[in-house]
């Protein structure tokens, strides 16, 4: 852990954070229970585990960057401006989410007002995408930065290496974080390539390159900080690889059974939310009363944005053909 | 005969060559000890091991190429494509390697791509592509879409067996819908053969995939209003059987073309195409296509609904063209 | 009016349109200092400077997702792809991310994408490729091929001025070898509208790109056989000119359509198909496709003279059709 | 240089390298003639100044291995047993051509009898061809290795990075020569990238990785011997970085003028060639009559092979639709 960070920020920062990851997680397990009832068509991606991540990065941009995470940020898209219930009125395919009932679940996400680019499901195009953005600030002689997400399975796909080497050679504003969570659907880290830690790539592109705890959101936001800091001074992408877990299986038909139990056992004693709330805890920064305010300022959030979601109407089947041309 | 469903079938197909065949191995992600997205290769690894169900990193590029060149080797790689969508990630190897190479300077490629693909799950536009008619505009490669558990099996034991790339769709949507008997010993189904699969005098509706148990729902409903009309599984888009399209044209005197992928550039174009040109004197009717609209596959139910065709959509069409 | 060729009016829309609008910009490989393989981006690099005039390593996948990106941020990418044949190279992002976007969350890609396409120079099957129907599948692109020095200057502006996402396949054989008046003055082709290049009332012909010229020839050679031929060049494949298609197999009654691409699943498929479908009382002869064969390019010269259409070949199957 | 690596070498192989080397400019010179009398249909690439990659690695393979070379291995070809009439006959567009006229200059210049694989354009595809080359060798136990070719351009391919990493996973048999010459058509190493060694990048993916001097065969032939003996022995891939410079353009239309002059005089003065010319006649291995027995030899053999070529049939038209598929 980083020790020595925790004072770095206000006392309502550090709230901030608490209440951010906690609004990732309360909207997830939220997502998890509409899909089990059955309001959700198609699928969904638990992000347990990855709230540290998300938050702790996305948290450092400022208005007017860009941002474009993968399937595991939920926490970026609240964090940017997304409201729940957009989030949910996509996932039950309503008109109240981005895509207007067109896209599912996470994918296609976006919103340019909020600088949130969406998704398409073909890994790891949000580099790319991400890539496009930096370059443009460099275009207009902005002082923005973008950002984007990967996982170690997308880390394998080539996209993956042509983007990091353009974003080098263009000295683009940009900072890629790797959430390396050990697996690619059921596919362990050993079996995907013959490394521990991905960031050492990062030297083949000549960009810094850090591997860090991801389940411990101050380092996370510490080591973005100084590398959208790095990012907006015009030296160019950084490579932030964040260690973690998947604490859920890859979508929600997955019960991950491929995991050793040992290994998620120890990830489970390490679910970020957990730590960090133990950590101001004992840092007198959180009491039960704030906690449980914080907690029911989540719950509020969500019912308000599940309401929202319901009230949302379907789309027409009348507007199908709309739109696939602006 | 056992009934399986077309899952089942695919997985008994692939333990079977595999049995048969030691060259014959399965490569994608996810494909060993997990089995696959699907479990279509549910088993393979505990009993043939990694060597020979071997999963790969997400790397499509690589791991085609390296069905290419395994291929030229004399092995016969089965790539498992976790989604048909992500096909294009693939696209460059299958397309410019996988493709010509027979013909450029003799190397066979003897490789099964295999993918699930179709809509009809709200899984969205990334989930549920039909993009078939990319690899039926790339000469030397075969494109096959069984419609039954019991052509998926016989079809992909005959395309393990050929000498030729095959790019094997598997309607998803049918994994565990369509169930029927599948003979337990191995055997062939040709690639390059369609199946009547319901005979008729009045109209040819022609599809494939799973669109095929819509349009004999469709003819069924059709036969109660008098109207009898033969219903083709193409099964396999190239090489396509142009005989059997011919002769029902000729027979019926109308043509409706079906399928789930997009208008516009879809295989329908080749079929009625096809029609027009070579059985133009034997029309009544204009051949008409029934097809997606122009659109991404959209997600939400109502959207998604609209957007496949279905058994009434297909009546409606038939009844109009029935009465031209 | 000053004459240029093809590859001059390539060149001077890219001057005008980048000095007309500071967020156009050009990226690819070798298109700076260089001036792009086969001189095209010429000079821009000179006069706009790295920023605008980008020189990228060889990696499709990301200078086309770049351009996704930097489109969707208000910038007007015009990517170069070397040759068309490497599209699929950079395909994934065009069919996944630049075509789908729009309808998926509304988010404008206005960008062109570029490419030298087609046959005709020995080339061989990796510099020849005739690829078109593959994007024309892909709702959310645009597909334009221009056939003359004027169009290609006018529908390059009109493609960098649309709020979509374009294809523009260049015939390279056309390059140097077509010349045409091309008006100083910035202007616009309209995306969309066929022209009828030569007005004839036996038999349409129906092509684009380098097959216009052939076409012309063929209904040269015609015309001096008392057949009266009418030469439609697309222009546009996506949005495609239906009315100028359909009208004029109305007044004929009699279709020939000509593409360099292989014959299954060609944009042919798609023209021929409408053509039965909505002008099939019109018809008194079958819609024909004269298409490349279903092949690789062939490298040599007797080979690659066999597979690609030309006057010769165009005026044979016109004859048939005329006396069907 | 590579002081010591002459006196591993017998007198006969020293010449023997020299005599490849000398065969391949000869093929490439006599081709730059053939072309500019207008007798090969097409374009062809020149290969000058990489004929120490291509003759010193493939010089190691053994019967049975296999090789998928690059646009620049002509080298390659003709140390694995391609005939320079056959070679010819492919430029010209003549059956006798490994083609039979369906491909042009280098491309697809394939035969499975010799196990090379033929090329197409749409680079690095061969480093994924080769790869299942070599994992079908381990698949069936054999006792063989794989060798493919790259420039600096490919390597800015995505492809490059999933072929790498997929070897490294697989262990499989394979030796990845990367020809690094500093340019990807007009493009410097400058723009396509912000490191100078790109041997680095095998860090990422856990096997070794080297760089050498391109232009002295010995040291070519030694690093390949050890990378063969590696992955002979089950120890995996290896990479390969040779530096050096094309001396000619990219193809024939190109003069190169955007090569600064400077950088092409450094070059030119180390020609692969002559300084192993110099080298052996240095070390009395080479004296003027052995040398200028291996030019007529070499003459000899060129002049056979445009005899044999030019005596090819054309293809027949009515051949077009064959063997699309087998
Ligand atoms: C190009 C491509 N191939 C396959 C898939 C199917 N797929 C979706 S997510 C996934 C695993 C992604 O692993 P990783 O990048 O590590 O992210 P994680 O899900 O672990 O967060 C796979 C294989 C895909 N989305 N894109
Ligand atoms: C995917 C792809 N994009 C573009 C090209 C066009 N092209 C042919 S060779 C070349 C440069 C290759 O550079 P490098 O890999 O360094 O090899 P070199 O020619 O320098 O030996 C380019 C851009 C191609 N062949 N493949
Ligand atoms: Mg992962
Ligand atoms: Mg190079």
């Amino acid at each position: 852990m980083s020790p020595d960070l925790i004072n770095e920020h206000s006392n309502e920062k550090l709230l901030d954070l608490l209440y951010w990851m906690m609004l990732t997680r309360g909207v997830d397990d939220r997502s998890e229970a509409l899909f089990k009832q059955g309001r959700f068509p198609g699928s969904i991606f638990s992000q347990d585990g990855h709230e540290a991540i998300s938050v702790g990065s996305s948290i450092v941009l400022e208005e007017g960057d860009a941002i474009a995470p993968m399937h595991r940020d939920l926490g970026s898209y609240l964090v940017r401006g997304m409201s729940p219930g957009r989030i949910f009125a996509q996932a039950m395919g309503r008109t109240g989410g981005p895509s207007r009932g067109r896209d599912v679940n996470t994918h296609g996400l976006g919103d340019l007002s909020l600088r949130i680019f969406g998704y398409v499901s073909h890994l790891p195009q949000s580099m790319g995408v991400a890539l496009g953005a930096a370059y443009s600030f460099l275009y207009r002689g902005e002082d923005r930065v973008a950002m984007t997400y990967f996982g170690d399975g997308a880390a394998s796909e080539g996209g993956c290496h042509e983007a990091l080497n353009l974003a080098a050679v263009l000295d683009a504003p940009i900072i890629f974080i790797l959430e390396n969570n050990r697996y690619a659907f059921s596919t362990p880290l050993e079996k995907q390539c013959r490394i521990e830690n991905l960031a050492i790539r990062a030297q083949g592109y000549g960009i810094p390159g850090v591997t860090i705890d991801g389940t411990d959101i101050l380092a996370v936001l510490d080591a973005t900080r100084e590398a959208v800091e790095r990012a907006r001074s015009g030296a160019g992408p950084s490579l932030i690889e964040c260690k973690n877990l998947r604490l859920k299986g890859h979508a929600i038909h997955d019960p991950a059974d491929y995991v050793p139990a040992e290994l998620m056992e120890y990830w489970k004693a390490r679910d970020p939310i957990e730590l960090f709330r133990e950590r101001l805890e004992k840092n007198g920064v959180l009491d039960e009363t704030t906690l449980s305010s914080l907690r029911s300022r989540v719950e509020n959030e969500i019912e308000e944005g599940v309401r929202w979601a319901e009230n949302s109407p379907w789309p027409e089947p009348g507007t199908l053909e709309e739109d696939v041309f602006a | 005969m056992p009934v399986l469903n077309y899952l089942e079938s695919i997985n008994q197909a692939l333990h079977q060559e595999m049995e048969r065949d030691e060259s014959v191995f399965v490569l994608g992600e996810d494909v060993g000890e997990f089995g696959g997205a699907f479990k279509a290769t549910a088993g393979l690894w505990e009993r043939f091991g990694g060597r020979r169900v071997v999963d790969t990193p997400m790397c499509e590029w690589a791991f085609i190429g390296l069905a290419n060149g395994a291929a030229m080797m004399g092995l016969k790689p089965v790539v498992e494509i976790q989604f048909a969508d992500f096909i294009s990630t693939g696209f460059d190897p299958i397309v410019q390697y996988t493709a010509t190479t027979h013909y450029r300077w003799g190397a066979k490629i003897p490789l099964v791509i295999r993918a699930p693909w179709g809509g009809g799950s709200c899984a969205g536009p990334f989930h549920s592509q039909c993009k078939e008619a990319w690899f039926t505009h790339c000469p030397g490669l075969k494109v096959v879409i069984p419609s039954t558990p019991h052509d998926a099996k016989g079809l992909l034991i005959a395309a393990i067996r050929d000498p030729n790339p095959v790019i094997f769709f598997e309607p998803k949507h049918l994994y565990r819908r369509e169930k029927s008997e599948v003979p337990e010993t191995p055997y062939t189904v040709a690639i390059g053969e369609a199946a009547i699969r319901r005979e008729g005098d009045d109209l040819s509706i022609i599809t494939y995939g799973a669109m095929v148990t819509e349009a004999l729902d469709a003819a069924e409903t059709l036969s109660g209003e008098d109207a009898s009309c033969e219903v083709i599984d193409l099964r396999t888009l190239v090489p396509l059987d142009k005989e059997t399209i011919l002769a029902s044209v000729r027979k019926t005197s109308r043509a409706l073309i079906v399928h789930e992928a997009v208008r516009t550039g879809g295989f329908g174009a080749e079929v009625a195409a096809l029609i027009a040109e070579e059985a133009f004197a034997a029309l009544d009717a204009p051949p008409a296509r029934l097809t997606a609209p122009d659109t991404p596959v959209p997600h939400s139910p109502p959207l998604e609904k609209a957007f496949r065709p279905n058994a009434e959509k297909i009546a409606a069409r038939a009844r109009e063209l029935l009465a031209y």
